[in-house]
């Protein structure tokens, strides 16, 4: 198993309390899998793949677990985490387009990070012009400077410079939100690839986009409110969501590629609640068309059918 | 880079520790400030308002030094100078002076310099020439034969005119004799016009000055240090130092320093300090509403408490005007008619100011508080000084609270320096502060010509408020033909013109500007003071013949 | 590349001819007469003051129409003459520039220069270090924030009058002439050390605050926090985020170094040290057209350059602007 | 972004606090100032050189004027230089450089000329000029002539920022719905960069302190009223510091430290309100 999370807790620390924006989720992904991550804006999504890459306040780390190839990652050690950081888990950033120092030139830049990590940058030059090729990149960009490339060009740079190092674990944080529909199936497509080719042992693929995950997903986890609400294979959980809030959002997809971003989803009423003190219970209940008493209890995660585990009384309910 | 600047240092000091520096010698330097107020660029003589000060005085020389202190013409480039006939003056030129290039100085010289102003119109003292004839050279004596004789401002000239060689300047364009810088300046003086920077200039004693052998006179200082200072904190800080030996800044709070730091000496040792040098008067302009009632001005003259300006903003370095303005020195107050003063004289006296007013008809009907013109309209008034000059600033405001107080509306105001010019030229102004040509002279002719100088589209020189009075422009007039020595004459037309003047007070004199010295005692001693030597302590500009040169000659390094 | 220097070049002389012609045309809407206040300084009989204001009215062209004044200027502009001062009268404008100019530059530069480099650096240093820039910030904030010519003041009191460490007038000892000994520039860089420290310190705080502002935001920027992400060692970052939050330090700079002629004026007051800045305000109070225009000509082509050389700098340093050549330079 | 939110962190944030707290104060004293003093200030209201005590709180100058007293009236003169010079040059600033970025072209250029001749004008001699235009100089006037000339940084960095804007998706949506110009500005970018404008609002209300401050000290102050920075001229030209008279003149120079170094302190604290990334939890 590549890695697995247990009960990982990350809060925000403001200044009226803390943000339960990661709250008690657990979840496994394996080798060569790609896991979906999806759900609604501020569901907690991005804070989990930016927690694993950059804790620093006010993110804070409040427990739980996660191991990478069976070694515990010290996430509250800014400092350890280094050794992890670029190695073994990357990131493909939400802000890709602008993640690169605009005043140096692309190779240069890269250069002086691996310098920086002690490794060498001849010896991966080579392999370097392989996966620019790989995402259709010139080899010229590494003498240019960020703004001489398109928007799409940037994100494929940072594609490559992102999995340079063969990590285990690559988290790609919306990454295709900018990006119009051919472009967006071009990315996925690479990133697939990236994976076959054994570039990344495991990706994390963040969106909120579920028709994306169709294309590139083997499993899925649908979060909400800080909660791992659902998690299944893709084709499982397309086909028969059980979470009345997976159901709600499949259902209300328009057509494959649209895109929603910013609004609210058409067919359920209300929005999240604040995950400032949340109430307790079930975080759904409020907006749940199919709400009984004991959705005051909190729900757990349980494994419903074989590969399919969902956080519902309902479903809890209807097998035990 | 950095490699190649190291070097450049390296050899610029290896260099530099082969020259050695040339520092003055202490004491026998002495440091000077308070007439020079911008970098020195001119020592021409014949432009006394940009030349360097010192330029008068130190390098040319004029035919008589003059001592306020004794009323005395001291017999200096001329030895001896006398009216031959009521228009005929002769000077005696003195003998074995030489330029200091080595060529003697003659009367040729003397009489070129007259000459000068007769070539050139645009020469400062040209007007000279509207009342002299021509003058006739014999030897080493000069006839001097006068159209008709203004013996006031000729003996006036006596000492003010700096004689130039002839055989530097005969060959200059008129130009470079009107407005040029005049670089190396030759001179006949005490000292050389040695080197300057734009912070300094440096004189270098002359030590084949002719008074030496024939006067007896050797100026102590081998260096004058005149020093550019911007600021009286810098230079009180500079004497505080032991920096500055001779100043001649106004300099605040010297009265109270004296109490600590003994080294900084002045004139008098208790109050006033200074000697009193000009006479600042309150001209009011007498061709706008109320001004141009002299009942109206007197009231104003009564209102005024100089005594609190005195003590309040000058920490009693000055001393109150008498009511005429008279400086307390022999040549004006042997004019002084005391029986004129004491019958049209006044004081400060607000409740008879508002005694005076009420009788001419100025009162208060709107019930403002202040007084109406006799027809009811208001009054409101302002007093000006240049904007910076902080003690005048000062002094008005007090003017305008004393004038509030008897219900005259006045506002203390401070225009810049340009605009303050062009209303008093202009005769825009209410009422100022102004000083220009009220300075310490051997006559009162300069003075009331500064006082009453006729009328011109512009009054650039003088009377700036505009008084109309034929009788005392003639009377003037008259003083000026009269001969110097005709004591009685003069009496007689300046008790008129004292009585005029209290009875019209056209402008009303207020205290005497010091003739500020302080002299700091760490390196120099022997400063003049009341106790001895008795020289008029002044190094401005054009002014060093009032005793300032002499001064030179009785200091002696501190043992 | 061209091109854009040649728009620029025309936009440049554009402004010089504007600039210069407004500042021909400030002080001569002055109230008062230039020659009146030269020879108001000596005590003159009214007729003799007319000739000679008269005569001095036609040495310096005043007695002209304006326009034949402005044509005058020009033409003499062209010809490199600046004309005759008139509060230094007779010295030409261009040697009295000549003479002062060493001392502001000798004295701003090296305040300039290294209250940037000094301020830069500590700045850059304080950002982001909680405890550090808690404490030096508001000590930034104070120099600032201070009025210039107040502190001068307290420095000369307190270091020269009350201590006597340092001399608090002139540019070197009135007591020593200039020559190329040791004990010579020993004795300029004690008379230089006030001037310059008092101008290092109020400007110290303001690059400091700025390079700390913008250190900040360049650590707060995405591709800072994408190279936290992958790792990046804080030292790396740092120089990525210093390097960039230089330049618009570098356009402050020479911002800064264009005003220079004029930048002194408080020192030079305070301290009694020679320099362009105190002989422009007596210029203003004696109305001297023709070196307020000499003054300004500097201070405006100084501008000038400083900008041209903002644009070259950037179009070095800055690869987007060099990008962008021919199109906006924001 | 909600209002009641900025209005929470901003009474929250320290530099906020502190620089808001020194300036209200002093605001404050301005206010209530002249009704706790009996004199006029330039009124000689008691004995020359008189340290402080329970009459003259701050001791009187050379001349016997009540220290306090000036200090507060010359508040006034600060406060009153702060805003009317500050916000005509953020006023000015805004407008040109709204203009010049947002139009760019000829426009652009034309504007960025008039900003580079505008800081080659000599401040004295306008200041002269215009003295002698106006029957005398006053505080508001200085003002203007401080607005008038200190906008020029203002409109370069307002133009920048508007370049930067205006390419942005929203203005892009906004023209292309065929909004005007002026609407696309008003409506558009003006909110977007509100936070930006004051804060360069308040550097300029310190700047424009400064500047009168400087301009005060060489002569070209008000020549009417008082103000602090008058005082510390007079208390130079007459001799306070090496007579010992520190009441008269460390005070002035102190508040305007004090007031400017406060606005100061509140700008990097709104720099961090506004920009959520810079706040330090």
């Amino acid at each position: 198993m590549a890695v697995s999370v247990k009960n990982l807790k990350i809060y925000y620390q403001t200044l009226r309390g803390q943000v339960q924006a990661v709250d008690n989720v657990s979840f496994d992904i394996k080798d060569h899998e790609i896991l979906g991550m999806a759900g609604e804006s501020g569901c907690g999504k991005s804070t989990f793949s930016n927690s694993l890459v950059l804790l620093k306040p006010p993110m804070k780390f409040m427990g739980g677990r996660v191991e990478l190839d069976g070694e515990s990652l010290p996430l509250a050690d800014f400092r350890k985490m280094n050794e992890f950081r670029y190695k073994k888990i990357s990131l493909i950033p939400q802000y890709a387009m602008n993640a690169l120092n605009p005043t140096r030139k692309i190779g240069r830049m890269i250069a002086e990070l691996l310098a920086s990590r002690g490794v060498s940058f001849s010896k991966i030059s080579r392999e370097l012009d392989r996966r620019l090729k790989l995402v259709n990149l010139n080899r010229s960009v590494m003498k240019m400077y960020p703004f001489e490339l398109s928007g799409g060009m940037r994100q494929r740079a940072v594609m490559v410079i992102a999995t340079l190092l063969d990590p285990s674990l690559l988290l790609a944080d919306e990454i295709t939100s900018a990006l119009d529909v051919s472009t967006q199936k071009a990315v996925a497509k690479m990133l697939v690839q990236f994976r076959d080719m054994d570039l990344v042992k495991s990706l994390v693929f963040v969106t909120h986009d579920i028709s994306i995950l169709y294309q590139i997903a083997d499993r899925v986890l649908i979060m909400y409110a800080g909660k791992a609400v659902e998690i299944a294979p893709t084709k499982k959980i397309t086909k028969e969501p059980l979470h009345p809030y997976t159901r709600l959002l499949i259902s209300s997809l328009p057509d494959v590629g649209v895109k929603y971003s910013e609004r609210r989803l058409a067919g359920i009423k209300g929005r999240p609640p604040g995950l400032l003190n949340p109430f307790p219970g079930c975080r759904f209940k409020e907006r749940c068309p199919v709400r009984f008493e004991k959705c005051d209890k909190e729900p757990p995660l349980a494994e419903v059918s074989e590969n399919h585990q969902v956080a519902c009384w309902r479903e809890v309910g209807n097998n035990g | 880079m950095k490699r190649l600047f190291l070097v450049m240092l390296t050899v610029v000091l290896v260099f530099s520790a082969t020259v050695m520096a040339e520092t003055f010698t202490r004491g026998e330097t002495l440091y000077a400030g308070g007439g020079l107020w911008g970098p020195p660029t001119n020592w021409n003589p014949i432009t006394p308002w940009s030349a360097v000060t010192g330029t008068f005085g130190l390098v040319y020389e004029p035919l008589f030094m003059y001592d306020p202190l004794e009323d005395e013409l001291i017999p200096w480039l001329a030895t001896s100078g006398e009216w031959v006939d009521l228009n005929t003056f002769v000077l005696e030129i003195r003998e074995g002076v030489k330029w200091t290039d080595g060529t003697p100085l003659t009367a040729e010289d003397v009489k070129f310099t007259f000459d000068l102003a007769k070539t050139h119109p645009e020469t400062y003292y040209s007007s000279l020439w509207d009342w002299l004839d021509r003058i006739e050279k014999e030897g080493n004596t000069l006839k001097f034969h006068f159209v008709e004789p203004l013996y006031h401002e000729w003996h006036n000239n006596l000492y003010n005119l700096p004689i130039i060689p002839k055989h530097l300047w005969e060959g200059r364009t008129k130009e470079a004799i009107l407005t040029g810088a005049n670089e190396r300046p030759v001179g006949s003086g005490a000292y050389f016009a040695h080197s300057y920077a734009s912070d300094r200039m440096i004189y270098v004693r002359n030590d084949d000055w002719w008074a030496t052998e024939q006067l007896d006179l050797v100026p102590a200082p081998r260096r004058i240090v005149y020093v550019v200072i911007f600021s009286n904190n810098v230079a009180l800080g500079m004497i505080l130092q032991g920096e500055l030996d001779v100043s001649n800044f106004f300099l605040p709070g010297v009265p109270t320093l004296k109490r600590t730091y003994e080294d900084i000496h002045t004139w008098f040792d208790d109050a006033p300090y200074m000697l009193s040098d000009n006479t600042a008067f309150l001209y009011m302009n007498t061709t706008k509403k109320p001004m141009d009632d002299p009942v109206f001005r007197r009231a104003v003259a009564f209102a005024i408490n100089s005594e609190d300006i005195k003590t309040r903003v000058f920490e009693d370095q000055v001393l109150v005007s008498n009511p005429l303005g008279y400086l307390p020195i022999d040549a004006w107050m042997q004019y002084y008619d005391e029986d004129v003063v004491e019958a049209y004289g006044f004081t400060y006296d607000p409740a008879e100011a508002k005694k005076i007013l009420a009788e001419a008809g100025y009162r208060d009907i709107n019930g403002d508080g202040f007084v109406q013109l006799p027809d009811g309209s208001p009054i409101r008034l302002s007093i000006i000084v240049p904007f910076g000059w902080t003690d005048w600033m000062e002094s008005i405001r007090i003017i305008a609270s004393n004038l509030r107080a008897v219900g005259i509306n006045a506002d203390a105001t401070f225009p810049d320096f340009g605009r303050y010019q062009d209303e008093l030229f202009d005769g825009e102004f209410h009422m100022a502060i102004n000083n220009f040509g009220s300075n310490a002279s051997n006559t009162l002719w300069t003075f009331y010509d500064w006082l009453f100088y006729e009328l011109g589209e512009r009054q650039t020189s003088g009377n700036f408020g505009r008084y109309d009075n034929p009788e005392i422009f003639a009377l003037l007039d008259q003083f000026n033909r009269t001969p110097f020595d005709d004591h009685e004459t003069s009496a007689q037309i300046m008790s008129k013109m004292q009585e005029i003047f209290l009875k019209e007070m056209p402008a009303v004199p207020l205290w005497y500007n010091g003739m500020w010295f302080q002299g700091s005692t760490q390196v120099w001693t022997d400063y003049p003071s009341e106790h001895g030597p008795y020289h008029y302590p002044c190094t401005w500009g054009g002014r060093w013949q009032e005793g300032g040169l002499l001064m030179l000659t009785d200091l002696k390094p501190r043992q | 590349m061209g091109r854009y220097f040649r728009r620029k070049l025309l936009i440049y002389l554009l402004t010089f001819f504007a600039a210069v012609s407004i500042n021909w045309m400030i002080p001569r809407l002055m109230p008062g007469d230039p020659i009146r206040a030269l020879i108001g300084r000596a005590a003159l009989r009214a007729e003799a003051a007319d000739k000679v204001a008269e005569y001095f009215s036609r040495i310096y062209g005043l007695d002209q129409p304006a326009w034949r004044q402005y044509v005058n200027f020009w033409t003499s502009l062209f010809k490199g003459d600046l004309g005759i001062s008139i509060y230094l009268s007779p010295k030409p404008v261009t040697q009295v520039i000549r003479d002062s100019i060493p001392f502001d530059l000798g004295l701003l530069i090296p305040a300039i220069l290294c209250s940037w480099i000094v301020g830069n650096k500590f700045g850059a240093f304080a950002a982001r270090r909680k405890r550090l820039d808690g404490i030096v910030l508001p000590i930034w904030y104070v120099f600032t924030a201070t009025p210039y010519m107040w502190l001068a003041i307290l420095l000369a009191y307190v270091f020269g009058v009350l201590l006597g460490i340092f001399p608090i007038a002139g540019a070197y000892s009135f007591a020593i002439s200039p020559s190329l000994s040791i004990s010579f520039i020993l004795n300029y860089l004690k008379h230089w050390f006030l001037p310059f420290l008092s101008l290092f310190i109020v400007q110290l705080g303001g690059w400091a605050i700025g390079m700390r502002n913008m250190i900040i935001y360049e650590l707060e920027a995405d591709y800072s926090r994408y190279m936290e992400s992958l790792g990046a060692p804080r030292k790396l970052i740092r120089r990525y985020a210093f390097r960039n939050a230089m330049l618009p330090q570098i356009t402050g700079l020479a911002l800064q170094l264009g005003v220079i002629v004029a930048g002194a004026v408080g020192t030079q007051v305070v301290f009694s040290y020679p320099g362009i800045g105190y002989l422009l305000l007596q210029a203003v109070m004696y109305k001297d057209y023709f070196l307020i225009q000499g003054c300004f000509l500097f201070i405006v082509i100084g501008v000038l350059i400083a900008n041209f050389v903002i644009d070259v700098i950037y179009v070095i340093v800055d690869p987007r602007v060099r990008h962008g050549m021919g199109g906006e330079t924001a | 972004m909600k209002k009641n939110e900025f209005l929470y962190f901003a009474l929250r944030n320290t530099r906020m606090q502190i620089g808001l707290g020194i300036v209200l104060f002093f605001f404050a004293v301005m206010i209530i100032g002249p009704s706790l003093t009996d004199y006029d200030p330039n009124e000689y209201s008691g004995p020359a050189f008189a340290r402080p005590s329970e009459d003259h709180w701050l001791g009187t100058t050379f001349f016997g004027q009540d220290v306090f007293t000036q200090i507060v009236y010359g508040l006034r003169a600060t406060f009153i230089v702060g805003a009317v010079g500050g916000g005509l040059a953020t006023l000015i600033g805004l407008i040109v450089g709204f203009i010049a970025g947002y139009k760019g072209g000829i426009l652009d250029e034309i504007l960025n000329m008039l900003t580079n001749i505008v800081t080659v004008i000599p401040t004295l001699a306008l200041l002269i000029i215009i003295a002698a235009y106006l029957p005398y100089r006053g505080v508001v006037s200085q003002s203007i002539i401080i607005g008038c000339i200190a906008w020029p940084w203002t409109a370069r960095a307002v133009r920048a920022q508007t370049f930067s804007l205006r390419s942005r998706e929203f203005v892009d949506l906004a023209r292309m719905s065929g909004m005007s110009s002026m609407k696309i500005i008003v409506q558009e970018i003006a909110p977007n960069m509100l936070s930006y404008l004051f804060m360069a609002l308040i550097l300029q209300f310190g700047g424009a302190i400064l500047a009168a401050a400087t301009l005060d000290f060489i002569g070209l102050g008000p020549t009417e009223g008082i103000s602090l920075g008058l005082m510390m001229q007079n208390a130079v030209l007459w001799s306070a510091i090496p007579l010992g008279l520190w009441w008269w003149a460390l005070p002035p120079g102190m508040i305007i430290a004090a007031i400017v170094s406060a606005l100061y302190f509140m700008n990097t604290g709104l720099d961090e309100i506004f920009n959520p990334k810079l706040r330090e939890m």
